[in-house]
């Protein structure tokens, strides 16, 4: 094998080579530079495939044929071979990404550039602390030419102030180096470790500016201003290697001299992680620049890299898989992030909406922020999950928040971003120019991470179980995405209808779970189906729609923690994709992700306490937290209630739902929301009925489930966009079934199993024909709606039908949810919340009513007297949906009554018995099947009798009677279903007052005020930099050795 | 002797960081991270003296087991290479604030505050 | 006034850790361990007279070769930098003609100043000195030059070419110490000759020779890219 | 389980006899209300009068299917309420069809004809209708709230939701009547009753001299002659189920008539002392007094 040294040789002789036949080679110093890299890449690669292999230990590479300390000796081992490996690949990349550029500015680039890649590949095995010292210099040197290349007033100031503040840094770790040079009288990195000298007070100061030295080279904040403006001012190529490079070589720098300084630093160095994880995110949040954003983003994934390095004591033998997984995501995504923007030239993050003019580049963006943030199936997924679960066996409560609120933090501005790329108007901006050259390195690092994570995955516990079959299947879809929608509808419903069928074998002992597949993947089906009725290729949907739908479904299945998070995440960032599709969605599905996220990490926390608490990464563990049992139950619920869009955690889902696609709507509404449900569901069996520690949980759950119906009800009455009036019908639908799954019996679960079938269908059904409508009229409001009835008959019936059964009039199904409710607060003594949640289910009339009558009913808008029915593709599902309803209605023990006998072994409460069709609790009796008859029978005996009492009915015409209260212009002014509970609003409308949404306004301004307010401390002055610094050393050294 | 020089390098070192956070003109703060930098220098060089002992050249290879008397060669071989990191670190600089110069006309700090937040 | 106080403040909590230093700092009647080694076996090892030579050249070759690339790409950024300015605003400046104590001096000096770095960087192993230091009198040289011709356009092209042999050389003497001794840059690639003479201490005199080269072409680079920038308007 | 054609039949006679109690009631008590107002009022046979001429009007318009339908709906929520309800205790024939569902299955039914009838006066497009129908709805949201809670303590009481069984419950004396036994809960549904009945001052649904007449201002005819029908059968079923739930049922046709018509007296009576009031005054009126008993109801079993 080549010996590592040579990557410097290679380095520095092709860089004095140049010089020398540098005008004589014009042509092919291009190439010369690309070779040496590729060199060096081959070098260390093969060193990775050694040590990926096994076929070679950790080697010592002396120099000047003597021993250490006497010589300075480099180390390879596995870390350094990844290191080294990604610096030079990182290196190749970013060469050929600014080919041109360097071809353009001449030799000395190349050379510095070389030298620039070099002194990483040094830094990282060197095992010689002033050898170390001397290569972070040629670093910082060579960073400070490369930053000149942009030839800019801007660019001139960022390097002054880089210069002055990492030569005042390393004049400080010189100190440091002497000192500690002249306590242990050695150099060499790991007798000094061997000397202990952290611990010997006089040598405390050396450690400590060796420390301090390497921390603020990491730009810790607030000392990170001029690191900042780096990123800002210099050509996007080199912000790529700063961001990737230089900070994945000093956070490894770091983690090697640590050892230095001894275990009571750690805890400082998280801390500074922590310090500067939240608050560059912080910041971050306020920040449009697109280049400093990233910065920003940067620096906060550097601190979050300290705080793992500072916390390794906890973390054991994991640090390595932790900190790399970290490390690797962020230094693909950031390389290929600052490639792109250097494809844009954008001054402003709301002008990457022209990365839609190139599909490719938008796909790889998005890869590129959730690989940042941590979703599945990128490498930092993994990670995090191991360290939040690593952390939690160690029971470091408060840094699992801490990073969970910095991430958190760094997902408000990336995917405000996203959404800005997606949704923003970009005719305006200038076309793409992109040659190959640009492509290929944003290529690499996407489908890296895409292999890495896939490559990562079984090192986890129960990461094998994993299915990555569907997620295949998406990727096959990605690529045919140029084909029209009927083509890409039907393989999309074949693969749903095959995946159906591959799967009910593993489930056919679970009806919970079977159910649940009915609900999510014969959701799917229907739903799909409807999209028959687009037109054109609808590119991206359905690749988006199936994550979603394989997120889903990886729920069901799920038997490890890991395996339910991985697939929650995906069904996550699959219906972020689908909502914000929808015209004015940006808003709504910006704060659905943002909930989503919350909500994922509040699960993450609860699962990292089961794990704390059973060593045991299956499902099963959640059965048995013995440790801070009611904090994790709390925020597993919290985390679920998020989707379910219980009270307090509900304000993006009105958006969301009202704004997305026809189509879309039912997807997230009627299908998605059972996500959160499964999940409480799954959660409270563990619990179990008498769990002292989830008592009180479940009292103030069911408290909320309660008000989450009277707000959600009281809010759709009051809304005049129609498919906002469903969307707030699905909070209180939801609140119902939280409300039913919190009384933990087992008739208040049968309701809410009820509920849970009924809104399926119903708002399925609501959302199709809604939606359908509100696509055909080109208008949300109802009152510019009206007499479609005339128009779409079919459309009213299955209106209709499904407001029945919302209503809970008998006989369809929804009776049966209330029936139970009733029987089942009576037998928990739940009486207020009882008479709450009926109270509310009146309530549901005023919106119904609406709904129906403002859309259907009423007079015939002057521009829609040409209407005509909605899509056949979008009724014939809806039909079988409605067929559904009647069989459910009218033979309600063929389902309840399976449900029931799986419910038993769980609760030993009072349950509904069944003789035949009669179903019987110890309050009171309901036949499904008779009442259908007496019904049937009687509505039909009447019909009968009135027709036979009517005449020839004349029919009216719309003019023949006034209109005294609706005119066709300026319908808001006067028509009657505008604001049509004027009355009510005035007596009970205090109560749906957007507190909780003025409440999360508030909260988010604040936020964005202390990042604002905060941020004003980088004011450009290269003198309050250097301040920064200073004041960052000393308040350090204040801390610890001044025992402040 | 030892003690009064390695306290004149401290006090460089602290005059120096005084001057760069303190100086307002680009020249005078390159002034004074030279002297920061000569500070840490002199430091280091009576890190390795050795009371009483010669400049580390022998006249003839010392016989094994005695060590001749001499000042420590590390701290000297390492201020060598950290007068020429200074140097390149100082050029750098000069040739930075030509560049700001070209660019604003001007040396004053307060004038380059284009970066912020 | 307030900023004034602050920076007081700090240069105060400065002064507290450099404090800290000072009392950790005892004068020396020994030698560090790593020290001792070198007086004991430097010279028999490398075959330097010169002890701080054999710990620069040898023992840590690898920080010199830093040193000689920090060197090297200061030059380059600094001829990178400094050369690309749009044409229209390159303006020769009216100069002062130079005094003729100056002029003629340094026609007296130049040769003298230039012997005189050759033979620190040739007697670097032996005496004090060494590359460095030679190359930085040869560059003292060329300022001195610059100085009594302000007009005069150093040749780049020699310049380059010097700079780019004697560092291209380095690097394959250090190779070459990977193939015929005991790793890169060990100096026992020749033989070590007799303690004491020139012609000893292995490769450490040629390194030497090369490391003056480079460096004595390196500053005078730099320097002259300075006097050219300065030149102009 | 009983569908044969007996039952069937009685239950049709049980129907004929509440329809024309219904009728004879309404004409008492506007009767009543004209004296009491000073006037003479109209002759007790008037409302079967209005029935024969309302049914063999020769013309009649239609705005559309559900316009059409709506009163099917209607008469079917009148008719489905006492479908489902035993009329008189201990006997099986006229228990009608109530082993289909108990008291939550009646309180629910109510709605089919509500939604029924503001369905069909919704196509209508007549705004009168679709003000009425917002009023009513906005009402009955909150009349409804002290129903409820009147129903939970009763559940909570006798610990079931069978109206037989509560009937059963309160027999031996009037001292048995849940209006003695659980007064509060008792107190709060004649409260809500008042708005069921939509007479003075909850009688802005229909509001005389503002709206026409509600909801059904374009029902004329046949179908407004069914919307009699069914306002006779209702309220004898209202009545009716308030007399099984609070006033110890009735183990015979006499009983059940003296029962009804006193509390359908109690509406009328209450009717004609107080005035009208606003739509947000009467929403709120229920959620204090009848809603705090309602509450007490439920306190004092807990």
């Amino acid at each position: 094998m080549v010996g590592p040294i040579y990557i410097i040789a290679i380095a520095l002789g092709l860089a004095f080579a140049m010089g020398l036949f540098g005008k004589a080679l014009k042509g092919i110093t291009g190439a010369l530079l690309m070779l040496g890299l590729a060199a060096m890449t081959f070098i260390s690669g093969q060193w990775l495939w050694a040590f990926l292999t096994d076929s070679v230990t950790t080697t010592q590479i002396f120099t000047a044929g003597f021993k250490p300390p006497y010589s300075i000796n480099l180390q390879m081992g596995m870390e350094e071979a990844i290191l080294t490996f990604i610096i030079n690949v990182a290196g190749l990349l970013g060469a050929t990404y600014m080919y041109q550029t360097f071809s353009k500015k001449g030799e000395q680039l190349k050379m510095i550039f070389l030298v620039f890649i070099m002194s990483m590949n040094v830094t990282v095995m060197t095992r010689d602390m002033f050898n170390l010292f001397v290569f972070l210099e040629i670093e910082s040197i060579a960073l400070a030419g490369l930053v000149l290349m942009s030839n800019t007033g801007k660019a001139f100031q960022a390097g002054m102030k880089y210069l002055i503040a990492t030569g005042i840094i390393s004049g400080l770790l010189l100190l440091g180096i002497i000192f500690a040079y002249s306590f242990t009288g050695t150099l060499n990195i790991d007798d000094m470790i061997g000397a202990h000298l952290g611990t010997i007070k006089a040598s405390s100061v050396a450690v400590f500016l060796i420390l301090v030295a390497f921390i603020l080279e990491l730009k810790p904040f607030p000392a990170n201003g001029w690191g900042l403006d780096v990123y800002t001012a210099a050509h996007p190529g080199i912000g790529a290697l700063v961001s990737a490079t230089v900070a994945s070589a000093g956070v490894y720098v770091l983690y090697k001299v640590m050892p230095i300084a001894g275990q009571e630093w750690y805890y400082y160095v998280s801390l500074i992680g922590a310090l500067t994880f939240v608050g560059s995110n912080l910041m971050g949040t306020r920040q449009n620049t697109p280049n400093r954003l990233l910065g920003y983003s940067s620096i906060g994934q550097v601190g979050l890299l300290m705080i793992i390095l500072g916390l390794q004591d906890y973390l054991g033998d994991k640090t390595a898989f932790i900190a790399f997984g970290i490390l690797i995501s962020h230094y693909a995504a950031k390389a290929g992030l600052f490639w792109i923007s250097g494809i844009l030239k954008a001054n402003d993050i709301k002008d990457w909406a022209a990365l839609r003019k190139n599909p490719f580049l938008l796909f790889l963006f998005g890869t590129f922020l959730f690989a940042l943030i941590g979703f599945p199936p990128f490498p930092s997924f993994f990670a995090k999950w191991e360290l939040i679960m690593t952390l939690s066996t160690q029971g470091q409560l408060v840094w699992i928040a801490v990073i969970l609120v910095g991430s958190f933090i760094e997902g408000i501005y990336l995917f405000r971003w996203l959404g800005y790329a997606l949704k923003l108007d970009h005719s305006e901006l200038p076309s793409l120019n992109i040659t190959w050259n640009k492509m290929i390195p944003i290529w690499v690092m996407g489908m890296s991470l895409y292999v890495l994570g896939v490559y990562v995955t079984p090192m986890v516990e129960f990461g094998r179980y994993i299915n990555y079959i569907p997620l295949l299947f998406i990727l096959v879809m990605f690529a045919l995405d140029f084909l029209p929608v009927y083509i890409k509808n039907t393989l999309s419903i074949g693969g749903v209808v095959w995946y159906m069928i591959d799967l009910w074998p593993r489930i056919e002992d679970d009806l919970m779970r079977q159910i649940f597949a009915v609900i999510f993947l014969g959701g799917a089906v229907i739903t799909l189906a409807a999209g028959y009725s687009k037109k054109g290729t609808r590119k991206g949907f359905y690749p988006m729609a199936l994550l979603m739908f394989a997120g889903l479904v990886g729920i069901i299945e799920a038997s490890s923690m890991i395996d339910f998070f991985f697939s929650w995440e995906l069904m996550t960032a699959g219906s972020y994709f689908l909502i914000i599709r929808g015209k004015r969605s940006m808003p709504h599905a910006y704060s659905y992700i943002l909930f989503s996220i919350a909500g994922a990490y509040a699960i993450l926390m609860g699962f990292g306490l089961a794990y704390g608490s059973n060593l045991d990464a299956g499902l099963t563990a959640l059965g048995n937290i013995s440790f801070l049992p009611t904090l994790a139950y709390s925020l597993l619920a919290v985390g679920f209630m998020t989707k379910t869009a219980s009270l307090g955690l509900h304000i993006w889902l009105p958006g969301a739902h009202g704004e997305a696609e026809s189509d879309v709507s039912p997807m997230v509404s009627a299908i998605l929301l059972k996500a959160g449900v499964f999940g409480l569901m799954l959660l409270f069996l563990f619990i179990g009925t008498d769990n002292p520690n989830a008592t009180k949980l479940l009292y103030v759950l069911g408290w909320v489930g309660a008000l989450t119906t009277l707000v959600g009800n009281m809010s759709a009455a009051f809304q005049e966009d129609a498919k906002r009036l469903l969307a707030y019908s699905s909070i209180a639908q939801l609140g119902y079934v939280l409300f039913g799954l919190a009384i933990m019996t087992h008739m208040g679960w049968m309701a809410s199993f009820t509920y849970t079938i009924n809104h399926f269908m119903f708002k399925s059904i609501l959302f199709l024909v809604i939606g359908g409508i509100v696509v055909k009229l080109g208008t949300h409001n109802m009152f510019e709606m009206g007499g479609m009835i005339k128009k779409m008959p079919f459309s009213f019936i299955a209106v209709l039908i499904s407001i029945i059964v919302i209503g809970g009039i008998p006989p369809l199904s929804g009776f049966a949810g209330k029936w139970l409710f009733y029987n089942a607060i009576i037998e928990k003594g739940w009486y207020f919340q009882g008479a709450i949640i009926f109270f509310a289910g009146i309530i549901a009339f005023l919106y119904l009513y609406k709904l129906i009558h403002s859309v259907f009913l009423g007079q015939l808008k002057d521009n829609h007297r040409n209407m005509t029915e909605i899509s056949w593709w979008i009724l014939g599902p809806v039909y079988v949906l409605i067929i559904g309803i009647m069989i459910f209605s009218a033979f309600p023990q063929y389902v309840l009554q399976p449900i029931g006998e799986m419910l038993n072994p769980y609760f030993n409460t009072e349950i509904v018995s069944w003789e035949g069709t009669k179903a019987f609790t110890k309050l009171g009796y309901w036949d499904g099947t008779t009442i259908m008859i007496v019904v049937g029978t009687a509505f039909v005996l009447l019909l009968g009798w009135l027709i036979s009492l009517s005449r020839k009915a004349q029919k009216v015409k719309q003019f023949n009677i006034v209109y005294a209260a609706e005119r066709p212009f300026r319908p808001e002014t006067t028509h009657v279903s505008y604001n049509i509970y004027a009355g009510y609003k005035k007596a009970l409308g205090f109560l749906v007052a957007p507190g909780i949404t003025n409440f999360w306004n508030t909260v988010s301004d604040m936020v964005l005020d202390i990042a604002g307010w905060l941020r004003r401390i980088y004011s450009g002055s290269i003198q309050n930099y250097t301040l920064h610094v200073i004041v960052f050393i000393v308040v350090f050294y204040l801390i610890t050795i001044g025992g402040l | 002797m030892e003690y009064i020089i390695i306290s004149i390098g401290f006090a460089l070192v602290l005059l120096g960081l005084y001057g760069i956070m303190y100086m307002r003109n680009l020249m005078r703060i390159i002034i004074a991270f030279t002297l920061f930098n000569t500070g840490i220098n002199i430091v280091m060089v009576s890190i390795g003296y050795i009371r009483n002992a010669s400049a580390p050249i022998l006249d003839a290879i010392p016989a094994a087991g005695t060590t001749p008397n001499i000042v420590d060669p590390v701290p000297q071989a390492l201020v060598l290479t950290a007068i020429v990191i200074g140097l390149g670190v100082t050029a750098l600089m000069l040739t930075y604030v030509v560049k700001l110069h070209q660019d604003k006309k001007s040396l004053d700090i307060n004038n380059f505050k284009d970066l912020k937040w | 006034m307030v900023k004034k106080f602050l920076i007081l403040l700090l240069v105060a909590g400065m002064g507290l850790i450099i404090f800290d230093l000072y009392q950790a700092y005892d004068s020396k009647e020994n030698l560090s361990t790593l020290g001792e080694y070198y007086a004991q076996n430097g010279a028999e090892e490398v075959g330097a007279a010169n002890l701080v030579t054999a710990v620069v050249v040898t023992y840590r070759g690898l920080d010199t070769l830093g040193e000689v690339s920090i060197l090297f790409l200061t030059a380059a950024i600094l001829s990178f930098a400094l050369s690309f300015r749009k044409e229209d605003e390159i303006e020769e400046k009216e100069l002062r003609p130079t005094s003729e104590i100056l002029s003629i001096a340094s026609q007296v000096l130049t040769p003298i100043i230039m012997l005189v770095g050759i033979y620190i960087f040739i007697n670097g192993h032996l005496t004090p000195g060494g590359g460095f230091q030679g190359g930085a009198v040869i560059a003292s040289a060329i300022l001195l030059m610059l100085m009594a011709k302000p007009k005069l356009e150093i040749s780049h092209k020699i310049i380059g070419f010097v700079e780019s042999i004697s560092g291209l050389s380095f690097i394959i003497i250090g190779a070459l110490g990977i193939v015929l001794a005991g790793g890169f840059l060990d100096n026992r690639i020749m033989s070590l000759g007799t303690f004491g003479t020139l012609l000893s201490a292995g490769a450490i005199p040629l390194i030497y020779i090369f490391v003056g080269l480079k460096v004595g072409a390196e500053l005078s680079n730099i320097v002259g890219s300075m006097s050219h920038n300065q030149n102009e308007k | 389980m009983d569908y044969s054609l007996t039952k069937f039949l009685w239950t049709l006679l049980g129907l004929f006899i509440v329809t024309n109690w219904g009728l004879l009631m309404s004409s008492t008590m506007r009767r009543i209300g004209a004296r009491v107002a000073g006037r003479y009022g109209i002759p007790w046979y008037q409302p079967w009068i209005d029935l024969a001429k309302l049914y063999s009007l020769r013309s009649q318009i239609t705005h559309g299917t559900m316009f059409y339908i709506g009163p099917v709906f209607r008469l079917m929520g009148g008719v489905g309420m006492f479908l489902f309800m035993p009329m008189i205790f201990g006997s099986a024939l006229w228990s009608n069809y109530s082993f289909s569902g108990d008291l939550i299955l009646i309180l629910y039914f109510q709605f089919f004809g509500m939604l029924g009838m503001a369905l069909g006066a919704g196509e209508g497009g007549q705004p009168y209708s679709a003000i009425g129908i917002s009023r009513g709805l906005s009402q009955f949201t909150t009349i409804e709230v002290p129903m409820t809670l009147a129903v939970i303590s009763l559940a909570i009481q006798y610990q079931t939701f069978s109206i037989s069984d509560i009937v059963a419950a309160q027999q031996g004396g009037f001292m048995n009547w849940t209006v003695m036994t659980n007064p509060f809960a008792t107190i709060a549904a004649m409260l809500s009753l008042l708005g069921a009945f939509g007479h003075s001052p909850f009688n802005l649904v229909k509001a005389p001299n503002e709206i026409p007449i509600g909801p059904p201002t374009e029902y004329h005819g046949t179908f407004l002659g069914v919307l009699r029908t069914n306002g006779a059968i209702l309220h004898v079923a209202e009545a009716a189920l308030f007399m099984n739930l609070f006033f110890g049922g009735a183990t015979s046709w006499f009983e059940l008539i003296i029962k009804t018509f006193l509390i359908y007296f109690w509406s009328v009576f209450v009717g004609t002392v107080f005035p009208r009031f606003r739509i947000e005054q009467s929403v709120v009126w229920f959620l204090k007094w009848p809603t705090i008993l309602g509450i007490i109801a439920i306190i004092i079993y807990l």
